[in-house]
């Protein structure tokens, strides 16, 4: 397959280690497991120091604001208060954070508190640092700030308008990027398609993944040395030092990150380095280790929320056949009060630009904007769920519309099997794939036609039954060149990440990572692939738990996030094992005076493949190495080291500009969702009878872990689907401040989840691999899809994410009120 | 999570507690603590001094008599009315109610006196205790007092125990045959009340059915429990058909102001009320002998 | 969170509009008031402990009449703190003459600001409107025994 | 000391068997005893409203939410933390054993109180459906697994040992 351009679209196939089996593909028991369910864990609260202070942030009630004053007099004057941190000092210790927007929006001064100004309700404003954490909020109260309030934006359209309120001067508008992101040719599309299908407005609302464990640190600015040194629960400790260093004049190697157990991230944790640099500063200024454990309050206030994306104006062109040609859109994407990883959500999208389907003409006129709410963060399926659901709601819709079965409309539309690697219009790969045979084992897992039958025979009981569907991509390993779309200047691109596997003086084999793990088993896993290359047992593999910048492993792109572990963690680990496995064959062959091709590894021992008698332990060959080196040719000593690192490096190449075009990701797991639900009449109550997921990740490097991942996502888009939102009033307040009104979903709101699986295995992976883990938000998808499916004719289209009750009711009511229903058609 | 700076105090006996109470301004009963420590957590109230009742056997207590009223210490835990046998066979609904009450950990600390007290409008007793007609025996300097429980929950987070008092008991009449029905529509599988309405109904013997007498109190609505009762007026001495309840039940929530919250808006807590009544009132006929 | 109602006086309409207006004399009508200074004819603070099942929530406020016409409206607006949170609160007040009593209907908004705006959103309004009662029956009782003295 | 503004008070409080008689401030929570002052961290702190039950331990055999409970409260109290499970630093009962086999924890911050939930549902229900599972987990949320597989351990731990697989 070839684009206009003539460049071949595929990435170089690459070669699979023939090596992975014995453990790879085994759901082995997790490595992590023991200390976890003893309590050992060591999670970042669980960490002190000598001579610590513990840190309480005094927050801005006001969601916008200007900061007249501050007085920390009385509060410093408190016994066991150490030292403040206001908004007026960071000013001038900090140098604004590094702006990914190109300008104006690059121009805004984003700090690590409020400087002169607070934007969002629970914006830190003073941070104080006393003896316990008690005494901290005690002091904390004495502090008098004195605010202007501003005028509050909180729409995330509205807020474009010329007489909002600005938030940051320096930017002249509340806009954080614009670009319209046209491929093929939807005018034509439009004009010559049989039917238009248009639907005024769509909304991806606000919520998060509010991982169980808050953030939090422990940093310790030691003036001996001059490092600072940030063990946090941090998840892309690597991106955070981008930000961090620049901003109070740190070089890398004078910042060390470490985190062993991170209770959750989803993304959320990506942004907490605004907390990291106060928390620096404050230790430099008190010349002691500082504390911060973060309240759940603060953590739904003023941590970091999932984008929350409108879309106005969608067209629709359809062939009478049903061949859905592609759509036109408007999206308004509202980033919250700072750019913390924004704009990039203005491109990431873009990796899944048809969905699962072989959408040929699409245009998106995309703007960002700034609003007086909390900054959004990367959220679990970050940017491509909101484009995904869009989707998924524009194919319901137009079966509906124009009477097409929801399932033949799919699988007329899906991108093929055989159709695989596939070229998306903005030239991305999809890799491999079969959404049909996906989409029919769920719908048997929820017995389709028996659901049916159980729609029409609950017709005037009061209840109505509805059967939704959700397809979608969980795009995994991003080339960070795509952040070139939103800024040229911006010096990113590809993607890595680093591994050191280690036979040890002992012979123990010892692993590190440079990924920061929030529960996806990255000690197993890797145990798994290096165990398979070295031939010897997981347990006799060591894996380090969490990240440490000190282990030399790691790469600018090293951490936990976006769907890439199996490829670019395990694909460093199996180069790493792969070169040390090399060393090993050597010396052992010296030893056994043999020829490196006579040589295999098993149980532990190298040995002569035709004699098994003829072995070395692993030991054997480290001792030697290490401890009786005379003993080895001088050039053969020279040439090894048993400590074999190994970066991993997609094949990636810099997308473009102008077109907006390229290959953003490397791979792309699959799932498809089906439910079945059941909605009360008479109170809009949306209760879920049956649900099944079906996963596609490429081949499994432990099958339990990847099913977890699945079932995790899954509940995070229940919740978010029918319980899970952030919404504030007019003036900027958060209503959903305590887990008691942020309802996290519980073990009665989540169904048990049926699990389906297909296996497609990646071409471009050293393991056949894909990413996984985020889920690409299906439930949203499928709730949303079922919910239609059970209101009466005449009824309103769903045009929201999130459905309560009283949306429910309101959708069941507007059947009789025959009024507007967001959706018209247009046919020829 | 933290707390402002408080004292703390565990009487060996009600009279303790009482003194303890009269002696310090600020001083609030500490019960399952359940809510009241919450509230500590966000210093969204100040107390002088807590006085822990929760141990004191004198409040921990369940007596059914032979008539069929119940007498119910205001220490007694969710998880012991869930479990009390003799309580469930005069008035089941308080054990169900218990049992349905946020989760297991509340249940073993969080009391039925602590949750009358509370007084907040999407508490579960509330209405129930209302609709049952219990009297409300208020211990303070003065002897104990005795407040029906109408009379008892004054409005929002208010009750009729004053500063230096605290409730000691709450007594049950005999149902006689009568029927209750509860019903909460809820956020998610068991979050906050968005709308609650508790049923107490007493049926004439003979076919066709017909009701004697009825009961109605909406919870979620107000500040305080609300008696619906142009619902009651309409039903009594009337048929005990579904259509007679859809018909008086659809004026139960009629001229309320609802508060809106994140959850619904004011209208849909009226709406749903009424909803919650006709059902309420359903299953109290069902119930009913 | 915007409330209003209606509510029957026993108080002549002058009187009661006196009370409300006088900054010495309102604040008296405050539940659980403590310590009062007043400013000048328009402006005081007050501190209150309104007592709750909650506990004691202090809340320290200062007070404008923002405007008033003799013997029927009045508009007090106030703004403090209760702890780390924000009050602002806006009431207006019109009143009727009905025979001897009163007849006054009123219009109130309160705005909390910090974690308060969440916990307290389905109480806000139902509190701002057992204030405004109360204060209504204070000012009631207040110039009742203005005129025995 | 760490909480002064708050008068203290002496308690005698037996924590997995080890007996401790010590001054605690009126104003510090049971679970903030257990964490700061006995040092024991394996229960934890997910919220400030006692909605995620990752402090949940076993006090006098009930389980509670020890962020809602004081210190002072716990005066005469057995207490039960994760600590207590398991014997020695590498050992773990039936109902930590079926957890690992059936994959019901992920990131492991909600397990603590998840797997002393199951010990205590176990203990007074020996053979719980799916259903009463549900509904004694419905106080400790987890935001990894959506439950399936936590629901599957207790099952298997109560079929024995963690023998059946779903």
């Amino acid at each position: 397959m070839s684009t206009p351009t003539g460049e071949t679209t595929h990435y170089p196939e690459v070669e699979q280690s023939e090596r992975l089996g014995a453990w790879s593909g085994k759901s082995v028991p997790r490595k992590e497991d023991k200390r976890l369910l003893k309590g050992q864990g060591a999670f970042v609260d669980d960490l002190w120091m000598h001579r610590q202070g513990h840190v309480h942030f005094v927050r801005s009630p006001y969601a916008h604001a200007r900061i007249v004053s501050v007085d920390v007099a009385r509060c410093e004057a408190q016994p066991g208060v150490y030292a403040t941190l206001t908004g007026e000092e960071v000013g001038v210790l900090q140098q604004p954070f590094f702006q990914m927007a190109p300008e104006p929006a690059g121009l805004m001064k984003d700090y690590c508190m409020a400087v002169g100004k607070a934007r969002y309700m629970g914006e830190p404003v003073v941070a104080v640092l006393a003896e316990s954490a008690e005494l901290a909020r005690d002091a904390a109260a004495l502090v008098e700030v004195v605010y202007e309030p501003l005028e509050v934006v909180v729409d995330g359209i509205a807020t474009i308008e010329p007489q909002a309120p600005l938030l940051h001067e320096e930017i002249g508008s509340n806009v954080a990027w614009h670009g319209v992101f046209d491929y093929g040719d939807v005018d034509w599309a439009l004009e010559n398609a049989d039917h238009v299908v248009r639907i005024d407005r769509l909304h991806f609302h606000r919520f998060s993944s509010t991982p169980l464990e808050t953030t939090g640190a422990l940093v310790n600015w030691d003036p001996g040395t001059g490092v600072v040194e940030f063990r946090s629960n941090n998840q892309m400790p690597m991106f955070a030092a981008m930000f961090i260093g620049p901003a109070i004049g740190l070089g890398i190697d004078h910042m060390q990150f470490s985190s062993q157990d991170i209770g959750g991230g989803f993304g959320i944790k990506i942004t907490s380095y605004t907390y990291l640099t106060a928390l620096a500063l404050l230790s430099r200024k008190a010349g002691r280790p500082v504390k911060w454990s973060e309240s759940r309050w603060e953590h739904l206030a003023a941590s970091a929320h999932g984008n929350e994306r409108t879309f106005l104006d969608v067209e629709v062109p359809v062939m009478s056949d049903g061949t859905i040609l592609g759509f036109k859109v408007r999206a308004f994407d509202d980033a919250g009060a700072y750019l913390r990883y924004e704009p990039l959500g203005a491109v990431i999208w873009s990796q899944v630009v048809p969905g699962n389907y072989r959408f040929k003409h699409v245009r998106v006129d995309y703007t960002e904007t700034l609003t007086n709410k909390c900054p959004v963060g990367p959220n679990r399926g970050y940017s491509r769920l909101q484009h995904l659901w869009l989707i998924e709601r524009i194919v319901d819709v137009v079966a509906k519309e124009l009477g097409f079965d929801r399932v033949e409309l799919r699988k007329l539309n899906y991108v093929q099997p055989e159709e695989f690697p596939y070229e998306t219009p903005n030239g991305c790969i999809y890799d491999s794939g079969d959404y049909p045979a996906m989409l029919d084992l769920a719908l048997e897992l929820i017995d389709y036609e028996g659901a049916r039958k159980r729609q029409l025979a609950s017709a005037g009981s009061g209840k109505r039954i509805g059967i939704g569907i959700g397809s979608t991509l969980d795009s995994g390993t991003n080339n960070f060149g795509q952040s070139r779309i939103i800024n040229s200047a911006l010096p990113f691109s590809g993607n890595g990440e680093a591994a050191v596997v280690r036979l040890d003086l002992y012979g123990e084999i010892t692993v590190t990572i440079g990924t920061s793990p929030q529960g996806q088993g990255h000690e197993t896993t890797a145990a798994q692939v290096t165990a398979d290359i070295l031939g010897c047992n997981p347990d006799l593999v060591h894996v380090v738990a969490g990240y440490n910048k000190a282990a030399n492993t790691y790469v600018g792109f090293s951490g936990t996030y976006a769907s890439q572990f199996a490829v670019t963690g395990l694909g460093a680990v199996m180069g790493a094992a792969e070169r040390l496995r090399g060393e090993i064959v050597k010396v052992g062959a010296c030893m056994l005076g043999a020829e490196e091709s006579d040589i295999e590894l098993a149980d532990g021992f190298v040995r002569l493949a035709a004699n098994h008698e003829a072995a070395i332990p692993f030991i054997g060959i480290a001792a030697t190495v290490f401890a009786n080196v005379a003993e080895l040719p001088g050039e053969l000593a020279d040439s090894v080291t048993l400590n074999c690192r190994y970066v991993y490096r997609p094949p990636f190449t810099v997308p473009d500009h102008e077109t907006k075009r390229g290959k953003l990701t490397l791979t792309y797991a699959s799932q498809v969702h089906a439910a079945v639900v059941e909605i009360d009449e008479e109170t809009g109550q949306v209760t879920i009878l049956d649900y099944a997921a079906v996963d596609e990740c490429g081949r499994k490097v432990n099958p339990k872990i990847v099913e977890g991942q699945v079932h995790g996502a899954t509940g995070h888009g229940i919740g978010a689907a029918l319980y899970e939102t952030f919404e504030y009033d007019a003036d900027g307040q958060l209503l959903n401040s305590t887990f008691a009104d942020y309802h996290a979903v519980t073990s009665l709101d989540v169904p048990h989840i049926a699990t389906g699986e297909i296996e497609c295995p990646s071409p471009f992976t050293p393991n056949g691999a894909k990413g996984m883990g985020e889920g690409g938000g299906a439930p949203l998808s499928t709730i949303a899809s079922a919910i239609e499916d059970a209101l009466p004719q005449g009824a309103h289209i769903v045009y929201d994410t999130h459905n309560n009750s009283e949306r429910v009711y309101e959708l069941l009511r507007s059947a009789a009120a025959a009024g507007p229903r967001g959706v018209e058609v247009i046919s020829r | 999570m933290l707390l402002a700076a408080t004292e703390y105090v565990r009487p060996a006996s009600l009279e303790e507690a009482l003194a303890a109470l009269a002696g310090t301004a600020g001083a609030r009963v500490l019960a399952g603590g359940q809510t009241l420590i919450n509230v500590l957590k966000h210093r969204a109230a100040a107390v002088e001094l807590l006085v822990d009742i929760s141990r004191l056997e004198e409040l921990r207590f369940i007596e059914v008599a032979s008539d069929g009223s119940a007498r119910i210490g205001a220490a007694t835990t969710y998880l012991e009315l869930e479990r009390s046998a003799p309580l469930r066979a005069v008035a089941p609904t308080i054990g169900e109610v218990a049992a349905g009450t946020v989760d297991r950990q509340v249940r073993a600390r969080g009391t039925i006196g602590g949750n009358a007290c509370f007084a907040d409008p999407a508490s579960n007793y509330p209405p129930l205790l209302f609709a049952l007609e219990a009297s409300m025996e208020i211990a303070g300097p003065a002897g104990t007092r005795s407040v029906p429980a109408g009379e008892f929950f004054l409005g929002l987070y208010r009750t009729a125990v004053g500063a230096g008092e605290l409730l000691r008991s709450i007594t049950l009449p005999p149902l006689d045959g009568a029927g209750v029905g509860y019903r909460s529509l809820q956020l998610a599988a068991d979050s906050w009340s968005i709308a609650r309405a508790v049923a107490w109904v007493r049926c004439a013997a003979g076919e066709p059915r017909t009701i004697e007498a009825a009961r109605v109190v909406l919870g979620c609505v107000a500040g305080a429990p609300v008696r619906a009762s142009a619902t009651e007026a309409l039903l009594s001495g009337g048929a005990a058909s579904e259509e007679a309840v859809s018909a008086a039940a659809s004026l139960a929530s009629e001229g309320l102001e609802p508060p809106s919250d994140v959850h619904a808006s004011g209208s849909y807590r009226r709406e749903m009320a009424a909803v919650m009544a006709k059902r309420a009132l359903l299953d109290a006929i069902g119930g009913a002998a | 969170m915007i409330v209003s109602g209606e509510m029957t006086v026993a108080s002549p309409r002058e009187e009661l509009w006196a009370v409300l207006a006088d900054p010495a004399r309102l604040a008296q009508a405050l539940p659980g008031v403590g310590d009062v200074s007043i400013e000048d004819e328009r402006h005081f603070s007050a501190v209150a402990h309104p007592f709750t099942a909650l506990g004691e929530t202090r809340v320290a406020m200062d007070f404008e009449i923002v405007e008033q016409r003799p013997g029927e409206f009045v508009r007090i607006d106030g703004s403090g703190h209760a702890g780390e949170n924000l009050i602002a609160l806006s009431v207006a007040l019109e009143l009727r003459a009905d025979g001897a009593q009163t007849r006054a209907s009123w219009r109130a908004e309160i705005l909390l600001r910090g974690v308060l705006a969440s916990l307290l959103q389905r109480g806000s309004g139902e509190l701002l409107r057992e204030q405004v009662e109360s204060v209504l029956a204070a000012g009631a009782a207040i110039s009742a025994s203005e005129r025995e003295s | 000391m760490a909480t002064e503004g708050s008068a203290v008070h002496a308690i005698e409080v037996t924590v997995n068997g080890v007996p401790h008689s010590v001054a605690v401030p009126a104003r510090r929570l049971l679970v903030h005893f257990i964490r700061e002052t006995l040092g024991l961290r394996g229960t934890h702190i997910g919220c400030d409203t006692g909605n995620c039950g990752a402090c949940s331990v076993i006090c006098d055999g009930q389980l509670i939410k020890s962020c809602m409970m004081l210190a002072v409260q716990a005066d005469g109290c057995e207490v039960e933390t994760i600590e207590s499970l398991g014997d020695g630093p590498d050992g773990l009962d039936p109902i930590q054993e079926a957890f690992k086999e059936h994959h019901g924890l992920q990131c492991g911050y909600c397990t603590p109180g998840i797997v002393l939930n199951a010990k205590t549902l176990l203990a007074e229900n020996p053979h719980p459906s799916e259903a009463e599972i549900r509904r004694a987990l419905k106080g400790n949320i987890c935001r990894c697994t959506g439950y399936v597989n936590i629901v599957a351990s207790i099952e298997a731990a109560a079929a024995g040992a963690g023998s059946v697989t779903p």
